[in-house]
């Protein structure tokens, strides 16, 4: 590839007392002054958060009200700065859910910790966590900022869910024991 | 009222200047010759001289100090060596000497009435009495000044060039 | 003289004061705001304080605005730490803020603002103290204020402040000559007279019933090179060497804080606003709009102030305008414009406009 | 009292002896520049003294103030002049104090 060497153009004597450029210049800031802002005035208008936003990661309930998470502490185990906490318990054998068997008896996330990196809501089979659009987020004393289950699923909400998993599971097994009954 | 105020000026112009001629760090000088020129100026103004009293501030104060402080800053040249006792005291003779040799011809001019000692009431040297002065009967010396002026800015720009070697780079004379 | 005459004088004076340094300190809110608008954002627009910014509409409307921002900026400096660095020179450092600061203040004293007639015609302008050299006057005061500058650079004992400095020192003499050359001939043409009011009287009216009778029209170089020289003298963009925040950190100024850094600032605006008003008056009209006489009475004198001030205000906008269109130089570059450029340039146009004017006498 | 023309030619007389002073007592160029200004500065106040004192009621005399123009002009091409030197000595000698510029001496 042969190099072609481009000869500049002397500059004519306007250009060279530099006013036109100024004033092109000045004309061009007066365009971008009489244009309305482009910011947004924060605290009294909100982003419009995308769909898939990574904010920070909550725990939801399917649309029956029960909780998700099964306490399979995959997320735990995945979270890279180790920012979630477990104590799995077992559901009572009496309560309307005892199918599922396992829940949580205490879900911490640090929100100190964690790096909104989205590995949990990634690695959950039950999808019982999601990263929803909260962006904003402060406290005055690390406690406050370790959220605790029941901060989590109340910051989380409830989520549609296709699958029903478990109430699937569940009428099978009603079917299945009526059969045998 | 005239009377304080030239007081005042005097020593205005006179302690600092004593300060410049003394203090150690040239800064310092500096900044006292300013003192010393404003109250020059103020004393212009007392002797109904407007022009000069603002030309005085505008090219001493305003250009040649800022020239000082600029050569000062560029040569580091603070905190200059204590003169020697010796050399201390003979100026001290030779400013004494020099003091009462003015103050003693002034008061013996004034004893024999060299001077007219009275201010009237003239008209003010304004800008434009200036002007005239200079374009009619002094326009030989002020061609011959502004000739100066130009034979003065060549020289200093031959002084300060640094002279550039055989392959154009420029290297100072050492 | 007696103690009412004097006490009146003295109000005249504080009044003056505060009104320009008011001004100087709005200035301050307009750079920031017309920031804002060059960059597409709003601009302060929140600070409100507790009782006025309730007020239903106007208080919104005020906040909006920005101009509560002043105040919170003024307290905010009055009350902050006054840090002294240990390696300073205290004396000069102290004194610095001060030389920088006060001879806008005195600029303001020979600088006329409007015009009076009273109901039997007679002329007065509205000045402090009216000197027949008052453009010299101007030249010789503002001179000094280098020396804020330079004190300050010298006094902070560390490398930016220093090279900040140096810097201001080089590049105030050298745009003083320009500057001092680019004037003289507008005293020529208004003829004869160094008083800023007769430049003015002398820029009223209308030539062939279209043409304002402005020195611009007739000099522009004159008013180029006057205005280029004025950016660099008050040390505002392109020729903000002393205090590039690229290179210099906060130039000077590096080693201030709180209240002297504040009086800097405000410092710098002042000669804005004065450099912008000696502008207005020597190549804008000063308070006379061309064709409109000014009227008689307490009212005309009003309208010319307000006239004076509308324009002094376009100016100052628009060395808030250049400052965030335009990139800074180098400092080769402002010693090159300074020397090789505006100051041939300067001479060529008082050489050209004194043989116009000579011929212009003689027909 | 009034103030008359011996007390300006006084305090003229005294700043130039201390400028003299200066020169006499300083071996640091840039102070004996600066004492040297005094003493110019001295003769102009002396000049302008005399013209104001010497006036008539119906002109100023104008010799003096002009010619402290031309003495300002030349005072400032001696400034100009003089640092001028003054840095060429920094730059070869890294020195200004005269007492240390004894090169022809020995």
């Amino acid at each position: 590839m042969a190099i072609k060497v481009l000869e500049r153009k002397p500059l004519s004597l306007a250009e060279r007392t530099y006013l036109p450029q100024i004033i092109g210049g000045l004309k061009i800031t007066m365009k971008n002054m009489l244009k309305p802002p482009v910011t947004l005035e924060y605290p009294d208008e909100r982003p419009d958060i995308p769909t898939g936003y990574r904010g920070v990661p909550t725990l939801v309930k399917d649309p029956n009200g029960r909780e998700k998470c099964v306490s399979c502490q995959l997320c735990e185990f995945v979270c890279p700065p180790k920012a979630i906490r477990i104590t799995p318990g077992s559901i009572a054998e009496d309560a309307d859910t005892a199918h599922v068997e396992k829940a949580p008896e205490e879900f911490e996330i640090n929100m100190l910790r964690c790096i909104y990196c989205g590995f949990c809501q990634e690695v959950c089979p039950e999808e019982a966590i999601f990263l929803q659009d909260i962006f904003s987020l402060n406290g005055l004393s690390r406690e406050e900022l370790v959220f605790k289950k029941d901060k989590l699923y109340e910051i989380g909400g409830t989520l549609p869910d296709q699958h029903f998993k478990w109430d699937k599971k569940k009428a099978a097994e009603l079917a299945a024991s009526g059969g045998h009954h | 009222m005239l009377n304080w105020l030239f007081i005042i000026f005097a020593t205005m112009v006179i302690v600092p200047a004593l300060l410049v001629a003394t203090n150690r760090n040239p800064v310092n000088a500096a900044m006292n010759m300013i003192v010393s020129f404003v109250g020059l100026a103020a004393m212009f103004v007392l002797l109904e001289t407007y022009l000069l009293a603002i030309l005085q501030v505008l090219v001493y104060a305003g250009a040649i100090v800022v020239l000082f402080l600029f050569i000062i800053m560029l040569i580091d040249a603070e905190h200059a060596p204590r003169p020697k006792v010796l050399t201390y005291a003979a100026s001290l003779v030779a400013l004494a000497i020099l003091s009462f040799g003015v103050i003693g011809l002034v008061n013996r001019s004034m004893e024999q009435g060299g001077f007219a000692d009275i201010s009237v009431d003239a008209p003010a040297a304004s800008a434009y009495a200036f002007g005239v002065e200079l374009f009619t009967r002094h326009i030989l010396p002020f061609q011959i000044a502004g000739f100066m002026l130009l034979i003065a800015m060549i020289g200093v720009i031959v002084i300060c060039r640094r002279e550039l070697d055989a392959t154009g780079t420029e290297e100072t004379r050492s | 003289m007696n103690w009412t005459e004097l006490s009146i004088l003295l109000l005249k004076a504080v009044a003056m004061i505060g009104v320009v340094m008011t001004l100087a300190g709005y200035s301050v809110v307009l750079e920031r705001k017309v920031a804002a608008w060059v960059q597409g954002r709003p601009g302060p627009n929140r600070t409100a304080p507790p009782l006025l910014g309730n007020i239903p509409v106007v208080g919104r409307l005020l906040t909006r605005m920005g101009l509560f921002q002043l105040p919170a900026d003024g307290l905010k400096f009055l009350f902050k730490e006054e840090p002294v660095p240990g390696h300073v020179k205290k004396f000069y450092y102290v004194l610095a803020p001060v030389m920088s600061f006060v001879p806008a203040i005195v600029i303001m004293t020979v600088m006329p603002f409007g015009q009076f007639i009273d109901s039997t015609g007679q002329v007065a302008t509205l000045i402090l103290t009216d000197l027949d050299i008052g453009i010299l006057f101007i030249l010789a005061v503002s001179s000094l204020g280098v020396y804020g500058i330079i004190l300050a650079g010298w006094s902070a004992n560390s490398k930016y402040p220093f090279l900040g400095g140096v810097r201001a020192s080089a590049q105030m003499i050298s745009y003083e000559l320009a500057m001092g050359l680019s004037i003289l001939p507008v005293f020529l043409w208004v003829g004869g007279t160094l008083s800023l009011t007769s430049v003015v009287e002398a820029q009223a009216g209308l030539q062939w019933w279209i043409l304002p009778q402005w020195t611009i029209i007739y000099q522009p170089v004159s008013a180029l090179i006057f205005l280029v020289a004025l950016f660099a003298e008050t040390n505002r963009l392109p020729f903000d060497m002393p205090e590039s925040e690229t290179d210099l950190v906060a130039g000077f100024n590096t080693e201030y804080g709180a209240f002297k850094f504040g009086l800097f600032f405000t410092g710098e605006y002042a000669h804005i606003l004065l450099g912008s008003a000696v502008f207005v008056l020597l190549f804008l009209g000063g308070w006379t709009l061309p064709g409109l006489p000014v009227l008689a009475g307490v009212f005309g004198a009003v309208i010319s102030v307000l006239i004076f001030l509308a324009k002094v205000l376009f100016m100052v906008f628009l060395f808030m305008w250049v400052r965030w269109t335009l990139p800074r130089f180098r400092y080769d570059q402002v010693m090159t414009l300074g020397w090789k450029r505006l100051l041939p340039l300067a001479v060529a146009n008082l050489i050209f406009y004194t043989v116009i004017i000579a011929v212009i006498e003689q027909f | 009292m009034s103030i008359g023309l011996s007390h300006y030619l006084i305090v003229a007389g005294l700043l130039f002896s201390i400028g003299a002073f200066g020169v006499l007592l300083r071996r640091n160029a840039l102070i004996v520049l600066m004492c040297l200004e005094l003493m110019l500065a001295a003769s102009i106040l002396g000049l302008v003294a005399f013209s104001r004192f010497n006036a008539t009621t119906e002109h100023a005399l104008m010799a003096g103030p002009v010619f402290v123009l031309f003495i300002i002009a030349i005072a400032a091409c001696e400034v100009a002049v003089g640092l001028a030197i003054i840095v060429t000595l920094w730059r070869r000698r890294q020195t200004v104090e005269l007492n240390e510029l004894n090169a022809l001496k020995n």
